[in-house]
């Protein structure tokens, strides 16, 4: 007879719920009539991100010791379930402002959403090579589709075919790291793998340079970033909020799981690596950033320089470096999820891309966003306006921690770098004369939704800065479900 | 209400007002004249402080400490010496006669304007009184942020640049200075700066000094200095030279010559050479300048270096009459720049070109002009002069030729100072100075009287503070024992 | 006693005060004589401390402070009045004559629409003075000293609109701005020796001070008197301060603030006792300028220029007299000639009042005969100041020469010079009575002169005139050494003159016989010269030109600092801050901005550009492995 | 019997991934990127099936497996963009898509 393997269903029903919200979603498109097709297909994906929000909190209470569950596969600790928490926080918020901003296909675009976060929320707890390729397919298959969306608009298209050959190219490169290292050690799972690699091993190094180069692209940190602004400027912008916020979660978390977990012997390649990737990351992110005139491609470029700086603590590879990751992800999600959206309120207003020099006097008609807007353009500049600032803080003590202190040189040099163009959005919201305003939807609409949506990550940048001593709590338990 | 709460409280009692300035609809009246009660609550709150002060106690007063970030030893510390006491007088007071200023002269946009000012009240006081470095960054770096919207939405037509360079000259400064905090606090084990014990590293010192160096500014790190002096609305300017430059000599007394002896006194040489190259560079460009601001912002600069001297001479009368000095001349310069915004008001100018003669017909204008500006030149038996002879008694001590510098700039400050005062007041009159234009309004005596008022007390009894800085009177012990 | 002292320090300031917050309420003539008032009292408070030491037995001084001023760790410095015969004695003479020409300015000021101010100056001027001279330590006689400066400034200033006066104003305190650093200077090296500045401590302290710093100390302090007594080299800016008004020139330029030099060199007389050397240069500067300003006043056309001049070359005789040791006969000195000197600038004040304004002594021709009294007033103080017997100036200058005398061949140097000086005054200042008062009145007296309802001026005028006239002329006979000296003997316990400018009675005859006939001999030649009056100035063409531009001090200090200093000033700016200091932020950025478009470039758009990094980046981090695994 | 060893294996995969990324780098029509793209992913099988052959567990097969459905997926997606692109313009040629740069 064939054995089965014991499941605990409970460990992935924020999953479940997920998928099948997302089912429904999907089928609303043939089963509810055109005209209440979009608050049906909102209600759906939002009832479906806070049930599984909910579960994940729960799973993130009961599972205080992490173990492994489903035949090894998946890891139900708090690393998955706080991480789990951040993407649905986020994707919630996501169906919040496409209840606005999502014009067409609102069914298909709700099912995708809630599938590629379900497909986040399962890489984040992979536990063996087979499943985070699994899974990272699978939420970015998703997201491919939701970049070309909108397959009218050709950047659009251009951007979901940019993406998705790049993707699969770097998808390729994860699966063949993953082949090596499986030959190498004979095993997928993470803890196996650690436990049989010897550091010393051809194809056990090319293995980890592979899936490095594959992960580091999904983080999208330089070199293997060039795919990011494209897409972050080609895609709706709802979508950009999206993957700007939520994929670098899913992509960080499951990073820093599979170093610790399965390559512990290896620090001292990777640590190196990411130090590496992050200083590119950082150069590459900054300069490219100053020279922007379309504001979403520089917030696209400064989610790259970010991106360096939670490598910074990541390649400190100690428990505070995972703390300092974790920690990271919550303002820094926050606010680039809320810049996003209030881009995307603006390219509403105009019916057109968004530039510094259209952003004019935004900020004196629009007050509320406006000072939400500068609030996240100082605290991703790390001014101590909110939580990007303790971020900052914690990385470079991690990077320190770990005896790099020229790496805190460079972070700290970045963010010099970085000021100029996160103030050149403020003075181009306040300081501008307003321009002429071409307003496509006539008044500006009211977008409660939206409006809520980046009150939410107005709040959480900002209660990060005050209430850091919990959010760190939840950051330490979480990373002490890992290996050190 | 528990007496070391007064000291939270002047921080965010403003803060919560600029909130509630945010989200109330208050009319334009309203708001200013909230702001302004705001402000001259936080003067009571001070003497209510002033008045329960024991000068004669031995280390923190006020203090209250909370933990912030509990892993890495940073605290929510604040809490009082007696000369961090009167700098935050100094604070408040200037900031209530700002404040005053905007509502006077009735800046457009009240509710941002005002939120703005009392945001930069409380984060100003926050660095005097903040005992933890990572707390004291924070507040360093938060003054900017309302300072950045300041200048740039109601300053002069060269804003953009002036403001752009103000922060990024300043950040260059303090994130090397975040740098050496994370270096510093981690080596040490805690953030807290009573408890952290001294060091010997010279980087750090180099770390520290440089931030402050710029913030002051001495030479020759002042190049921020006359744009932002310029184009800065006039009572913005006055905080800028009357307060925020003393948050850079306050960091060198409470932390670099506390927390790093050694270094001090091996650099001790050249930043004696820097601040007394600031003296005289300033007094020669201030007497070349040719308008009313450029020859404050200079005369500025040069006082900022004969107050390091005097800081960096480590004598008892040094450190006496830095602090004495530190006091002087931020009232005498916040008045200075205030009284320029009136003439500038007036004569929409402060080219020397073309004004002059307003002292025939204007008694209060020609008065207090004439009054401030024989006060700031140090004639014999002011505040200002008192200052002044105490610190170069004390550089004398170290070495004679540092007497010597500071006394030539005494000689220059005349020089420069009858220049302005001539120059506005007196002679023919100027092409811009209309027969109509008025004399000094009751408005506007209401903010510069008081400000010339504590200058003449003070100039009564500078021992009023020149005896109550350090506990018992004897810095130079008291910065060997880190005022514990 | 004490009580007397405050009286008189506080009571000007109160009514500067009161004037200055009385503002437009009271009319412009009640701030005249609200200033007067003021002044008049501290008089009587000078008086009151006066006769309240005369009563004590032990008059070396005693102190009183209200309260601490400045303090820092050992080092204390209280707001103290210091109560002994130097004190009282310079109480006397600021507040008495500072009495009576203020009395003098609401006739001279009536109808300058600025009355007030000039009297609020006035009084804060007097109050700085008193300030200066009762001050109980170093530091507050420095703050009085810089004081005196400020309202000095205020005063020359007076009329703003006038480019020339406020040059002159700015001129005056920037040199007596250094004189105070110099000042300074000294004190630091006193604090740092005793950390404190009290009159007693400092000068104990002298005698054990090295030669090197007690010198330096003598020096700095020199500096500071030379500078306010407008001594070689640091005179120019006393005949441009006569731009402001005349009762000021008469207060300040002449009477009182001028003479603090002498003041602080015999109040500090342990100090230069100690650094001998310096107190004779001093004694020598004093020499050099009587001579130097006694030339220059021969060419001068401006009425308040030539007695400028003479009052430097007063004061000459003053730093002479204190210099070699003789400190009462310099204070007597400084007393007289209060007298005689406010007297002459009154008389002039007169003219000029009665002339509209006119100070040009070659248009003033012939106006004694239309104002008689006038004339005798000045004929008075001409005759006093030459040291003609019986008046005042007689007996206390050539007890000055006499005392120089005594020592040595640098004694016998000085006092040949004072010997010069004295016939060059007698020509100086006949040649300016000669010019102006004689003879028939001029086309132009007659023209401008208008009478005050048909007297010479007003009574607020005439009054103070009488009075420094009658003092001119009898003031002298408080003292006729060696036949009685009182104000010796007064002033011993503080400033005991030094055994070494004892003259010998001889040489006081010899000496004053000399002087006497000189001065004669200067009127004479003066009246030979100038008595028809067909030139103004001689002509000698060589020395003339020097003489012109006084020796051509202006010009040097202006080729030597002012010059140099404005040109580093401009190049400083022009070549180091601007592209410097300001640019270097800016280039960075810009260089920034640069690398960036660089970096934009890479960027091309072309996806097969993108998988080519990828995989260039792939490629790297395994190599990178192989090499360190 | 003795087959070629793991290193055949290998290397043939190698080959394959090598082969493919190169397609990817030079070729411009998208369908002809999107074929290079499976034979990077069919490099990474041959991999694993190898390797599971040669460790002698399922792990690798079943992965092989899973990838094979995953890639299918991958190339329907890319299929459909392709489709939707030609709908617009008539080149294909993934150079054209360079709209959206610097």
């Amino acid at each position: 007879m064939i054995h089965t393997p014991h499941i605990d269903w409970f460990s992935i029903v924020p999953i479940l719920v997920l998928l099948g919200a997302s089912f429904v979603a999907l089928l609303s498109a043939v089963l509810v009539p055109a005209a209440w097709r979009r608050p049906f297909a909102v209600a759906v994906a939002a009832a479906g991100s806070t049930g599984a929000l909910v579960t994940a909190v729960w799973l993130y209470v009961d599972s205080a010791n992490g173990h492994l569950v489903i035949a090894d596969a998946f890891y139900r600790d708090r690393w998955t379930a706080l991480s789990q928490v951040i993407i649905l926080a986020i994707t919630l918020a996501t169906a919040l402002v496409g209840a606005e901003h999502v014009r067409a296909h609102e069914s298909e675009f709700y099912a995708l959403l809630l599938a590629s976060a379900a497909g986040m929320a399962f890489f984040v707890g992979a536990a063996n090579l087979m499943t985070m390729f699994l899974s990272l397919e699978w939420f970015s298959i998703a997201l491919y589709v939701m970049c070309a969306i909108d397959y009218d608009v050709e950047g659009s298209l251009e951007a979901g075919l940019k993406y998705l050959v790049i993707g699969s190219f770097g998808s390729a490169a994860l699966l063949f790291g993953s082949a090596l290292v499986y030959g190498s050690t004979n095993h997928i799972g993470f803890a196996q793998i650690a436990a049989s690699a010897s550091s010393h091993d051809l194809l056990l190094v090319l293995g980890l340079a592979m899936i490095i180069a594959g992960l580091a692209f999904k983080s999208s940190s330089a070199p293997f970033h060039m795919w990011t602004p494209d897409v972050y400027q080609g895609a709706p912008t709802t979508v950009t909020a999206f993957m700007s916020s939520a994929t670098k979660v899913a992509a960080f978390a499951l990073t820093f799981r599979i170093v610790r977990t399965a390559f512990p012997q290896e620090e001292h390649l990777w640590s190196w690596a990411f130090a590496g990737i992050a200083v590119a990351s950082l150069v590459v992110g900054n300069l490219a950033a100053l020279v922007q005139k379309d504001v979403k491609r520089m917030l696209a470029y400064s989610s790259v320089s970010h991106a360096g700086f939670i490598l910074i603590g990541l390649s400190a590879g100690s428990a505070l470096g995972g703390r300092a990751l974790m920690y990271y992800l919550i303002p820094y999600s926050a606010m680039a999820f809320g810049s996003f959206a209030i881009v995307a309120v603006r390219e509403r207003e105009l019916g057109t891309a968004v530039t510094l020099d259209n952003l004019a006097g935004f900020g004196w008609e629009r007050p509320f966003l406006g000072v939400a807007m500068w609030f996240f353009m100082f605290g991703f500049a790390g001014l101590p306006l909110g939580g990007g600032f303790v971020g900052k803080f914690y990385v470079l003590s991690a990077a320190y921690d770990h005896g790099w202190t020229w790496l805190v040189i460079v972070g700290v040099i970045a963010t010099l770098v970085s000021l100029y163009y996160y103030l050149g959005v403020v003075r181009a919201i306040y300081m501008r004369p307003s321009a002429e305003l071409l307003v496509a939807g006539g008044s500006p609409p009211r977008e409660v939704l939206l409006q809520i949506a980046v009150g939410a990550a107005f709040v959480v940048s900002a209660g990060s800065l005050f209430a850091v001593s919990p959010l760190v709590t939840l950051a330490r338990h979480a990373a002490s479900a890992l290996p050190f | 209400m528990t007496t070391s709460s007064i000291t939270s409280l002047l921080i965010w009692l403003p803060v919560a007002a600029a909130i509630a300035i945010w989200i109330l609809p208050l009319s334009r009246y309203a708001t200013g004249s909230l702001a302004v009660l705001v402000s001259l609550v936080e003067v009571g709150f001070w003497i209510e402080q002033a008045a329960r002060f024991d000068f004669g106690k031995h280390g923190l007063q006020f203090s209250q400490d909370a933990p912030w970030i509990k892993d890495l030893h940073v605290s929510y510390h604040v809490g009082e010496y007696a000369f961090s006491l009167w700098l935050v007088g100094l604070t408040v007071i200037a900031m209530a006669a700002c404040t005053g200023y905007g509502f006077w002269v009735g800046r457009d946009r009240p509710r941002a304007y005002f939120g703005l000012m009392l945001l930069l009240t409380g984060a100003t006081v926050g660095v005097f009184v903040a005992q933890d470095m990572l707390l004291f960054y924070a507040f360093f770096e938060a003054m900017l942020i309302p300072l950045y919207i300041l200048i740039g939405v109601w300053g002069g037509a060269g804003r953009m640049g002036a403001t752009i360079k103000l922060l990024i000259y300043t950040m260059a400064g303090s994130l090397i200075m975040l740098a050496a905090i994370v270096v510093y606090g981690l080596k040490v084990g805690t953030f807290d700066l009573v408890d952290a014990p001294t060091s010997t590293s010279r980087w750090l010192f180099l770390g520290f000094m440089l931030a402050f160096a710029i913030k002051a500014p001495i030479f020759p790190f002042h190049g921020w200095l006359p744009d932002a002096y310029r184009e800065a609305p006039p009572e913005v300017t006055a905080v800028l030279s009357g307060v925020i430059a003393k948050a850079g000599t306050y960091g060198m007394l409470r932390i670099v010559l506390t927390k790093f002896p050694e270094p001090s006194s091996y650099y001790r040489t050249l930043v004696l050479a820097l601040g007394a190259a600031a003296l005289v560079y300033g007094s020669v460009l201030a007497f070349r300048a040719a308008d009313f601001r450029g020859v404050v912002a200079y005369s500025s600069m040069a006082q900022s270096g004969l107050i390091t001297i005097g800081l960096f001479a480590g004598t008892n009368l040094g450190y006496d009459g830095a602090v004495l000095q530190m006091v002087a001349h931020g009232l005498v310069s916040c008045a200075l720049f205030l009284v320029a915004g009136t003439v500038e008001r007036r004569t929409t100018t402060g080219d020397f070109l073309r004004l002059g003669g307003m002292a025939k017909g204007r008694p209060a204008l020609a008065t207090l002009l004439m009054t401030l500006g024989i006060i700031s030149l140090a004639v014999p038996g002011s505040a200002a002069f008192a200052g002044e002879f105490l610190i170069l008694a004390g550089s004398y001590q170290r070495a004679w030729w540092w007497a010597v510098i500071g006394a030539s700039g005494i000689v220059l400050a005349a020089m420069y100072m009858l220049r302005l005062i001539s120059a506005v007041l007196h002679e023919a009159r100027g092409p811009s100075v209309q027969d109509e234009a008025l004399d000094l309004r009751p408005g506007e005596l209401a903010l510069v009287v008081p400000l010339v008022a504590a200058l003449l007390v003070l100039s009564a009894w500078p021992a009023g503070i020149s005896h109550h800085s350090f506990a018992g009177d004897a810095p130079v012990q008291a910065v060997q024992v880190q005022f514990r | 006693m004490i009580s007397g002292a405050w009286l008189c320090l506080f009571a000007p300031l109160a009514g500067t005060l009161l004037i200055l917050l009385a503002g437009n309420r009271i009319p412009r003539v009640a701030a005249g004589w609200i200033s007067t008032a003021s002044v008049f009292v501290a008089f009587a408070g000078a008086i009151w401390s006066f006769f309240g030491l005369r009563a004590q037995s032990d008059r070396s001084g005693y102190l009183s402070t209200a309260w601490t001023w400045l303090q820092s760790g050992s080092f204390k410095v209280g707001l103290t009045v210091l109560v002994d015969p130097l004190s009282t004695m310079m109480m006397l003479v600021v507040a008495g004559v500072g009495g009576l020409i203020v009395l003098y300015s609401i006739g001279y000021m009536d109808g300058d629409d600025e009355e007030r101010r000039y009297f609020a100056y006035m009084s804060l001027f007097v109050f700085s003075m008193l300030m200066l001279v009762e001050g109980g330590n170093l530091l507050l006689l420095l703050v009085g000293w810089g004081l005196v400066g400020l309202s000095s400034y205020l005063l020359i200033g007076f009329w703003h609109e006038r480019p020339s006066a406020v040059a002159a104003a700015k001129k005056a305190f920037v040199m007596n701005a250094i004189g105070d650093a110099t000042m300074a200077l000294s004190f630091f090296v006193i604090i740092a020796h005793s950390s404190s500045l009290e009159f007693g401590t400092s000068f104990d302290l002298a005698g054990s001070l090295s030669p090197t710093a007690i010198n330096l100390v003598a020096l700095g302090l020199l500096g500071g008197a030379v500078a306010k007594s407008a001594q070689i080299p640091l005179q120019t800016w006393l005949p441009d301060a006569m731009e402001g008004p005349t009762p000021v020139s008469a207060l300040i330029h002449a009477a009182t603030m001028v003479t603090a030099g002498v003041y602080l060199i015999a109040r500090t007389h342990t100090i230069f006792e100690h650094a001998r050397t310096v107190e004779l240069a001093a004694a020598g500067l004093g020499a050099l300028t009587l001579v130097v300003a006694g030339l220059i006043a021969l060419v001068q056309t401006d009425i308040k220029r030539v007695i400028a001049y003479s009052t430097m070359s007063q004061i000459g005789y003053m730093f002479l007299g204190v210099g070699v040791g003789a400190y009462a006969n310099g204070m007597f000195h400084l007393m007289t000639h209060a007298f005689f000197k406010a007297l002459l600038f009154l008389a002039a004040g007169v003219l000029i009042h009665a002339l509209g304004g006119e100070q040009d002594i070659r248009r003033m021709r012939g106006i004694g005969a239309l104002m008689p009294l006038t004339r005798w007033a000045f004929l008075a103080g001409a005759l006093a100041l030459v040291g003609i017997p019986p008046f005042s100036g007689f007996f206390s200058k050539d007890s000055i020469i006499a005392a120089a005398l005594h020592d040595h061949w640098y004694g016998a140097l000085l006092a040949i010079a004072g010997l010069v000086g004295a016939f060059l005054t007698g020509l100086y200042t006949f040649r300016l009575y000669f010019l102006v008062f004689p003879g028939e009145p001029s086309a132009f007296v007659r023209e401008h002169l208008h009478l005050h309802h048909g007297k010479e001026g007003p009574p607020t005028m005439l009054l103070p005139v009488g009075i420094l006239a009658l003092l001119a002329v009898f003031g002298g006979f408080l003292q006729f050494s060696p036949v009685w000296h009182p104000l010796t003997n007064w002033l011993d316990p503080v400033a005991r003159t030094l055994t070494a400018a004892e003259p010998t009675n001889r040489q006081e005859a010899i000496s004053s016989v000399i002087a006497v006939a000189l001065g004669l001999g200067g009127i004479g030649l003066a009246w030979a010269l100038y008595g028809r009056g067909e030139r103004a100035v001689p002509h000698v063409a060589a020395l003339q030109r020097i003489l012109e531009h006084k020796f051509y001090f202006d010009e040097a200090y202006d080729a030597l600092f002012y010059k140099p200093a404005a040109q580093l000033a401009t190049w400083l700016r022009r070549d180091f801050e601007e592209p410097v200091v300001l640019a270097t932020g800016t280039d960075l950025g810009e260089g920034a901005l640069e690398l960036g478009e660089g970096v934009r470039r890479l960027q091309t758009g072309l996806l097969r550009t993108y998988v080519l990094f990828l995989g260039t980046g792939l490629a790297i981090v395994g190599v990178i492995f192989l090499a360190i695994r | 019997m003795a087959g070629p060893g793991i290193a055949w294996y290998l290397g043939i995969a190698a080959f394959l991934f090598g082969t493919g990324a190169l397609g990817v780098l030079v070729r411009r029509n998208p369908i002809i990127v999107l074929l290079s793209l499976e034979i990077m992913l069919n490099g990474g099988n041959l991999a694993l099936i190898a390797f599971a052959r040669h460790a002698g567990n399922g792990a690798g097969q079943i992965f092989a497996l899973t990838v094979m459905a995953v890639a299918a997926s991958e190339v329907c997606v890319g299929l459909g963009l392709v489709v939707a692109i030609h709908r617009r313009r008539l080149t294909l040629d993934v150079d054209e898509l360079s709209e959206l740069r610097g």
